[in-house]
């Protein structure tokens, strides 16, 4: 386990001086839309959060930090010269691989076409799309978060934004909850598959579906992804512990203790993998952290555009 | 009946246990399912005042080889039967002695409701004091 | 509706549990003639259909068994079984409840309870008042020592065969039977309408009653009554006799997460008072209750509770938070031992729910007496006069009045027949003056 | 031997929601997270309960391993709201790493 | 011999009807009961003998009426459970079959057989029990039970809200009441608190509420400074020598409690309602009365010296001592203040008093523990505990306890919003007491440090130092070894009085019109003991309802022709008044003959074994009877 | 016709309402009391070689063990069978003396 003063410290200065806790300007990161058509105007803006985009980064900077965890050198950490150049900045863009990127971007373009499949009056604009500052909040940073919400919420604010569409739960759960409590400032959020308002017969499939633990217990969104899965013909199997009663992937830990992390998904993953069907996660974290614990797992988003696909 | 034989052996008990504390005592002892052996038979009376001296007397010449007597001692309901009891006891005594009969073959103890452990003692001492003795032999008469 | 018969009383008593029973005996000895409404095809309630009773331990068949007989023997007590309350109220000075009469199937006044139609039934049917463990027939008298003995078709399992009329020596069956309604007047009421167990369904993490192995209080009571369904302990999975037996405590009471907050107040002593029972017949088993605090607070039941433990029977300070399915039957409690152990996982072949209890009865739309927050009847004077309601001549006792052990039930009934007969004196003096 | 520190309660206040003397000390949070550590997070309510200041501050790491995923929440038979307060306590210790 | 073959012949036309129950298997899982069957049908005076899985089921009574009812039996004997059980069942079953319920006699095979003896011996046991109940049963005559004249008038000993409750519904239902009361207040110990718990009620208004229905009741006549001194007679007919006197405490300083001519009626803090009219000398009545109600009430436990420094330390107090100071200064502020000192942190220790284990807790000068939980201590302590922490935020409290017992309705949300209050909560095991100290190490402070290891943390030892420390101390009974030893009532172990059954007649005693109302039972808060004195009064109301009493009819019976008036049996009967010589015309000559007045006969048989002509029984208890069954022990042939 | 016969005919013609009223649950019925008669014929069937636990007829028969249980149970309740010996941790159950001429 690394001592968590360091990693907030790196996190929160990253925050404070890029909006980014990774350190990595926004330009590098959020890419997926280039070569997109994309509306700049509409009635709701899509908000990515940016955080589908950072897990790539997070999962090599993590692959690091597994390595050197209660090691010797885990000690070093606190020695700030030695970590930016993969933890933060321009040295872990540079060694987190293009193709990984890709796949998360292309998660990004398939909600948006969902979102413009199903009719939904939107837009996109990328100046705009700020991380939340969520992480801060988990991690205790009470000023930081606060600080940095409010800077986001300013920001679409003045441009005059009412209606969000979120694409992970973290990102939501920060703008529903967090921001009206700690920040008042309060936008009509909606995630995009609640939005999602077509059928289709394509699906065939069983899938094992599941639910991050802001969306089954924080927000109680459990039903509605379930439900559009049904609409296109693909079942959800049951699992146990769902919903309300969801077990962690063990994401959430990964910058403090990738063991940890890694521990709690192998038993998560164990538990899904009794259903013996597809594994659909619909939160950036819990995709990366499956992955890390060695399962096939599929975005929701991936899932729904395959309907429309065919 | 091989086992009436064995139990003739042992030698009857005939125990008079009172209504209000030793009866139900006895049935404490059930509850618990605290065994005992079987040579052990149980009369319900409201008090044991009840019974002239003849009344021992003839148990024993009828067969009976051991008497406990569980009263409710001090606790009794009925004031002052405790005592006449005891002292009719005495004569009970003196009338063994006469008759050769050994005096230890009738006990008079206190048993309440719940002297599960009690009641079980009482049984296992008459029971290898019947078994050091044997059958009472009754001059007869 | 129309109620073909009507029929006045004193007292009309709804629920033949021991409460209504004890309400009514206590009523009845004193020349007021009651009337007890039972939904159950037998009067007896949960008490009839317990094993033993702490903490005493004396056969609850066999102290309740008298008084469910000496209550249908009364000459001043009319026992309506498979009977719903409808509706009941007050208009002036009467008390009026409709009532249905559910069909046995079964002609009441020819039944002599021989039983040939449940032995020649051909339908098993999963028999409930043995926790589900055993069977009984579509036609079956409830149990042995049910009041009244009259047999009880279940008309959804019955094909129609038509053995049980041809066995029938008194000619008592008639599949045509229709629901009967009719109306009780009396000047007063009491509500003796009972519990229920908090169902297992409301806590997901104990496995919502799907964990092999994992039973529920009142089915142990099954278990260890000597007509049970297997005359003895066995673990319901594939019947092997349990090494190690666990007790789950709070499982439905203290818990919000499950909807209940209040304590249930009987079931540390119904678990204490298995466990000795357990510890009788399988001497060798080990035997642990999870508990948050062990509430022995009646009279003799510290006592007890000492007595259990001086009897070997483990006693872990802790909450189970979780139940899941073991190994070859096996079932897991996680729990957090507090002795610096931390968090524990162990391993039992029988674990029991200590269910806790949730009102028998929603009065919503039937009678308008007001439930308080826990949904239990609402008393308004509970200390000076815990058996009013709040509707005028309107009475409550026992479980339908909140969580209550046996002892406190049947206090609480002769609590309730004496306010019943005070309002009833009180009636006729103030008819007296009036005319 | 710990001193009982009953005003600690109040030096939380600005942090979190005022619910950790809510708790009866069950366990079920500790059993019901997906870390299976030890005590945690019982452990850490109950430091506040007693005003354990210093055993927050030299345990303080742990409360980093807490996922928030808010099982501990949702089952906490008494709505104490665990997850709650071990998000509060990060928030003291951090304001307190930061004073110093 | 010749007598014995003329015996038989008389007697064999007597029908035993034998009927022995399985018990669903609890007999006859170690009884062979068939056999037993076999055995038993083959005793002479044997009419016929029936099995059952449970004889006490309906149908199993059913078999035995329907015998009776045709003529095949006339005597009765069931072998089943323990006669307390069931005997009365049985005897209910004969009756409704239209026979007397006395010739019934009871064969307990499973108490005292299958439960104690296995295999072949527990059946032979069992064969020769029923044989011996045959025997009896053989020799049963029918009985009438004694009705006795009641009177419509009941007495109520205590004035607490137990006693108030138990005279106020009697009176409601139309019975006379008297109330006799020792102290000259009403209102017992519930006069002693403030707000109660869960409900927040004021006791004050409870006891002036209930108090008030009382004293203006025609139908009930209280006495204040009364006390029983003479008990004789039996159910219906009770009558109570009482001592109307000054009380104890010194009149003056019951004036200064506000007890004056002008407040009579009236509730006093910490005393009661004051009834007025303390007699100045002794006084002396009697009271007859069909019924008596003891609700004789509790007393708070009072610790020993040292225990946790009760007594040497001035800052550790008992919980009825700080609800009196709370009561008595009410002035808000942030700190609670005792005796004038500034509370800034106190500590409540439970169970003292209460769930006494021996070996761990010492006992008391009478030998006495108190292993018993007092059942109201929780809720009390929480109660005061939320009062303190809302009234006074800056005086913090501490909790000791071994469970929290808030079983009630109400109670746990006592126990929920404790917590809420940051009540802080430390849990210790049954041998580990916390220990109070005073306190050195904190410079002196506070007063005094509680140290405890804590179970909840993790099995710790903290310390708590204090300003206060509160024990929360359980209930006693109060002492009425008088009445005890006057109406020969029973107790338990636990010193409090014992009821017939503790699960299924908790407000009665053996003796017959004798009921129980309240804490002098067990410990209960205030509505519990308002629910037994309610049934108390039911129970009364059915005994007096109907103007009369049925009794028992075992009592002692005079053979007019064997006796010879030598008054022995006077001599050796236990109940004044019971047996007399009197004289009587016996074919036309005046003779001296024994006579039994049956309501005062105890049935003990102490005149049976002084008679010197055989000439007195005891009804339903003969010695011929108990002849008759050693016989039966002893024959060769019972158990072939 | 004799009034015998009209009322035979009547009940008859009634008994068919009741039954179409109730087919839903006579169906029901009927596919369980098949199922119900299999299962205790298999159980019996393995059963008159001998006494044996729950287990080993549960495999022998490839029920689960859970059911063959409550067959078990329903069978010891009706008379059928007895128990008998224990092996190891279960107890063995034997086909009750009378049994053979009640199985049908």
């Amino acid at each position: 386990m690394y001592n968590p003063k360091d990693i907030i410290d790196i996190i929160a200065g990253n925050v404070r001086k890029t909006r980014n806790p990774f350190g990595i300007p926004k330009f590098l990161v959020n890419r997926w839309h280039k070569g997109f058509d994309m509306p700049g105007k509409g009635d709701a803006m899509l908000f990515t959060g940016l955080m589908y985009q950072f897990v790539p980064y997070i999962e090599k900077s993590t692959k690091y930090l597994a390595k050197y965890e209660d090691t010797f050198l885990g000690n070093f950490i606190r020695f700030a010269g030695y970590i930016p150049s993969y933890l933060s900045g321009l040295g872990l863009s540079v060694i987190t691989p293009g193709d990984e990127k890709k796949k998360f971007n292309g998660i990004l373009q398939n909600i948006a076409k969902i979102l413009k499949a199903s009719k939904v009056d939107f837009f996109y604009r990328p100046d705009l799309d700020d991380y939340s500052g969520v992480l801060l909040y988990d991690l205790g940073d009470q000023e930081g978060f606060v600080k940095h919400a409010r800077y986001v919420a300013g920001k679409l604010k003045a441009a005059g934004i009412k209606k969000l569409i979120t694409v992970d739960p973290h990102t939501t759960y920060a703008l529903i909850v967090l921001f009206p409590k700690y920040v008042g400032e309060s936008f009509e959020v909606k995630t995009y598959f609640e939005l999602v308002n077509f059928q289709s017969k394509n699906g065939h499939r069983h899938v094992t579906l599941h639910d991050p633990c802001f969306y089954g217990r924080y927000l109680d969104l459990s039903e509605v992804p379930k439900k559009v899965l049904t609409d296109l013909n693909v079942e959800c199997v049951p699992v146990r512990n769902a919903g309300q009663f969801t077990n962690c992937c063990g994401g959430p830990a990964e910058s403090i203790s990738p063991k940890l992390s890694t521990e709690v998904g192998d038993r998560r993953l164990e538990e899904l993998n009794l259903t013996g069907e597809k594994i659909v996660a619909m939160c950036p974290i819990c995709l990366g952290n499956l992955r890390k614990s060695g399962a096939d797992v599929e975005d929701l988003s991936t899932v729904i555009a395959q309907c429309l696909e065919k | 009946m091989t086992s009436l034989e064995h139990s003739q052996r042992e030698g009857k008990i005939l125990i008079l246990a009172t209504e209000t504390c030793a009866y139900p005592g006895a049935d404490s002892v059930g509850q618990a399912h605290s065994s005992y052996p079987t040579n052990t038979f149980i009369l319900r009376v409201r008090a044991p005042v009840l019974f002239p001296e003849q009344f021992y007397l003839d148990c024993f010449k009828k067969g009976i080889s051991g008497i406990i007597i569980m009263s409710c001692g001090e606790e009794c309901p009925y004031d002052g039967a405790y005592k006449a009891m005891a002292t009719r006891l005495d004569r009970v005594y003196k009338m063994m002695r006469q008759q050769d009969l050994d005096i230890r073959r009738l006990r008079l103890t206190a048993i309440c409701t719940v002297c599960n452990r009690a009641f079980l003692n009482e049984v296992n001492l008459m029971n290898t004091l019947l078994q050091e003795i044997g059958p009472p032999q009754m001059a007869q008469n | 509706m129309n109620s073909i018969l009507k029929t006045d009383f004193d007292v009309l008593v709804v629920g033949g549990g021991i409460a209504g029973l004890q309400t009514a005996l206590d009523l009845g000895d004193q020349d007021y003639k009651v009337a007890v409404v039972e939904k159950d095809a037998t009067i007896g309630g949960k008490m009839i259909r317990l094993s033993k009773v702490f903490p005493t331990l004396d056969c609850a068949s066999c102290i309740t068994t008298p008084k469910m007989a000496s209550a249908a023997h009364h000459d001043n007590i009319t026992l309506f079984t498979y009977c719903d309350v409808n509706s009941l109220d007050r208009v002036g000075q009467t008390v009026t409840a409709d009532v249905t009469q559910r069909p046995r199937y079964v002609d009441p006044n020819k039944c002599i309870g021989c039983r040939q139609c449940e032995y020649h039934c051909p339908v098993y049917v999963s028999d409930a008042e043995q926790g589900g463990f055993s069977a009984t027939k579509a036609i079956s008298i409830p149990f042995s020592n049910a009041i009244p003995q009259i047999a009880v078709m279940d008309v959804e399992n019955c094909m129609l065969c038509g053995k049980c009329e041809k066995v029938c020596p008194t000619h008592a069956i008639d599949y045509f039977q229709e629901p009967e309604q009719f109306v009780i007047t009396a000047k007063t009421a009491v509500l003796t309408t009972g519990f229920e167990l908090t169902p297992v369904s409301n806590k997901h993490q104990y496995g919502m009653g799907e964990i092999p192995n994992v039973i529920d209080s009142m089915q142990m009571e099954r278990l260890l009554a000597p007509h049970g369904p297997y005359n003895r302990v066995l673990r319901p999975s594939d019947g092997m006799e349990p090494d190690s037996i666990a007790y789950v405590q709070c499982a439905g009471s203290r818990d919000k997460s499950m909807g209940v907050s209040y304590c249930s107040r009987v079931c540390c002593m119904y678990a204490i008072k298995q466990t000795m029972l357990l510890s009788g017949s399988l001497p060798l088993a080990d035997i642990t209750v999870y508990y948050m605090d062990i509430r022995a607070f009646g009279k003799g039941y510290e006592q007890f509770y000492q007595n259990a433990k001086a009897m070997g029977i483990e006693f872990v300070k802790g909450k189970v938070a979780k139940i899941s399915e073991g190994e070859n039957g096996g079932v897991e409690l996680h729990y957090e031992s507090q002795d610096g152990e931390g968090v524990v996982t162990a391993n039992h072949d029988l674990v029991v729910l200590s269910l806790g209890m949730v009102p028998g009865w929603n009065p919503e739309g039937i009678c308008p007496v007001s439930a308080d927050s826990d949904l239990f009847v609402k008393t308004i004077r509970p200390k000076l006069s815990p058996t009013l309601t709040d509707m005028e001549g309107v009475f409550v006792a026992g479980a339908a009045a909140g969580p209550k052990d046996i002892v406190d039930t049947i206090t609480e009934s002769g609590a309730a027949a004496v306010e019943a007969a005070k309002y009833m004196v009180a009636l006729e003096r103030s008819r007296k003056a009036a005319a | 031997m710990a001193l009982l520190n009953p005003n600690f309660a109040e030096e939380m206040e600005p942090f979190t929601e005022d619910t950790a003397l809510a708790c009866f000390n069950c366990g079920t949070c500790t059993a019901i997270c997906p870390l299976i550590y030890e005590h945690f997070p019982r452990k850490m309510i109950r430091y506040i309960q007693i005003g354990a200041k210093d055993r927050i501050l030299e345990n303080a790491q742990e409360l980093w391993r807490c996922l928030h995923c808010g099982l501990c929440t949702q089952t906490c038979p008494r709505e104490a709201n665990p997850g709650e307060i071990i998000l509060g306590l990060k928030r003291f210790v951090v304001a307190n790493w930061r004073r110093s | 011999m010749v007598d014995e073959n003329k015996d038989k012949e008389k007697t064999s036309k007597r029908k035993v009807g034998v009927y022995i129950c399985y018990c669903g298997g609890n007999i006859s899982d170690h009884v062979d009961v068939e056999k037993v069957r076999e055995r038993v049908e083959k005793q002479p005076e044997v009419a016929v003998v029936r099995t059952n899985v449970f004889m006490c089921s309906d149908p199993g009574q059913e078999m035995i009426m329907e015998d009776l009812k045709n003529g095949t039996i006339d005597r009765v004997v069931v072998a089943s459970c323990a006669p307390s059980l069931h005997e009365t069942t049985f005897r209910g079953a004969i009756s409704r079959a239209g026979g007397n319920p006395y010739i019934y006699e009871h064969a307990n095979i499973r108490e005292q057989v299958s439960w104690v003896h296995h295999g072949d011996k527990a059946t032979d046991k069992a064969t020769r029990l029923v044989s011996m109940a045959a025997a009896k049963a053989e020799q049963l005559k029918p009985l009438e039970s004694i009705r006795v004249e009641a009177r419509k008038h009941a007495t109520v000993i205590g004035g607490g809200i137990a006693g108030l409750r138990a005279a106020k519904d009697l009176a409601d239902r139309g019975i006379k009441v008297v109330l006799l009361e020792k102290s000259p207040f009403l209102g017992g110990q519930l006069a002693n608190l403030d707000r109660i718990a869960p409900t927040g009620d004021k006791a004050a208004e409870l006891v002036s509420d209930l108090a008030g229905q009382v004293l203006n009741d025609d139908s009930i006549t209280v006495h204040t400074c009364s006390a029983v001194e003479n008990f004789e007679g039996y159910v219906g007919n009770f009558k109570l020598g009482v001592k109307k006197q000054p009380p104890e405490m010194d009149q003056e300083k019951i004036k200064q409690l506000g007890a004056k001519d002008e407040a009579v009626g009236e509730f006093i803090p910490f005393a009661g309602i004051y009834n007025g009219a303390m007699p100045s000398v002794p006084e002396e009545f009697t009271v007859e009365t069909g019924v008596i109600i003891l609700a004789t009430g509790f007393k708070s436990y009072m610790p020993y010296k040292g225990e946790y420094g009760f007594g040497e330390y001035e800052q550790v107090v008992t919980l009825p001592e700080l609800i009196r100071s709370m009561a008595e200064n009410k002035a808000a502020g942030n700190l609670m203040e005792y005796n004038g000192r500034k509370i800034r942190s106190m500590a409540m220790i439970h169970c003292v008093g209460s769930r006494q284990i021996p070996g761990i807790h010492p006992e008391n000068e009478g030998g006495y523990l108190n292993e018993y939980c007092s059942r109201t201590c929780c809720s009390a302590a929480l109660n005061s505990s939320n009062i303190i922490r809302t009234s006074y935020p800056g005086t913090r409290i501490f909790e000791f306890y071994r469970d929290i017992r808030t079983y009630g309705r109400g109670q746990e949300e006592l126990y929920e919003d404790a917590a809420r209050n940051q009540v802080v909560f430390l849990r210790f095991d049954d041998d580990a007491s916390p220990k109070v100290a005073r306190n050195t190490s904190h410079s002196g402070d506070f007063p005094l440090t509680v140290k405890v290891k804590d179970t909840l943390t993790f099995g710790e030892d903290v310390e708590a130092p204090v300003d206060l420390v509160v024990l929360v101390t359980g209930v006693e009974p109060n002492n009425v070894s008088d009445l005890v030893e006057m109406m020969k009532l029973p107790v338990g172990t636990d010193r409090f009085l014992l009821e017939v059954h503790p699960k299924l007649r908790p407000v009665e005693l053996p003796i017959s019109g004798i009921l129980l109302a309240g804490t002098c039972q067990a410990p209960m808060d205030v509505g519990e003991a308002c629910n037994a004195a309610g049934a108390a009064a039911v129970k009364a109301a059915a005994l007096l309802g109907r103007g009369y009493v049925e009794l028992d009819p075992f009592v002692a019976l005079v053979d007019l022709e064997k006796c010879k008036g030598t008054g022995d049996c006077v001599e050796a009967c236990l109940s004044d008044g019971a047996l007399n010589i009197v004289e009587i015309e016996l074919d036309g000559q005046t003779v001296k003959r024994a006579q039994v007045t049956p309501a005062l006969c105890l049935g003990c048989g102490a005149c049976v074994g002084v008679c010197p002509e055989n000439a007195i029984e005891v009804a339903g208890w003969t010695l011929k009877q108990y002849e008759a069954m050693v016989d039966r022990i002893v024959a060769q042939e019972v158990a072939a | 016709m004799s009034q015998e016969d009209t009322s035979k005919k009547e009940k008859k013609a009634a008994m068919k309402k009741l039954r179409a009223a109730r087919k839903k649950w006579i169906v029901k019925a009927s596919v369980r009391v098949k199922v119900q008669k299999k299962a205790l014929k298999a159980i019996k069937g393995h059963l008159e070689k001998g006494a044996a636990t729950v287990p080993k007829v549960a495999g022998v028969t490839k029920m689960p063990a859970d059911e063959v249980l409550w067959y078990m149970a329903a069978l010891k309740k009706y008379g059928q069978i007895v128990e008998a010996e224990k092996d190891g941790g279960y107890f063995r159950y034997a086909l009750s003396e009378d049994t053979t001429q009640e199985a049908s």
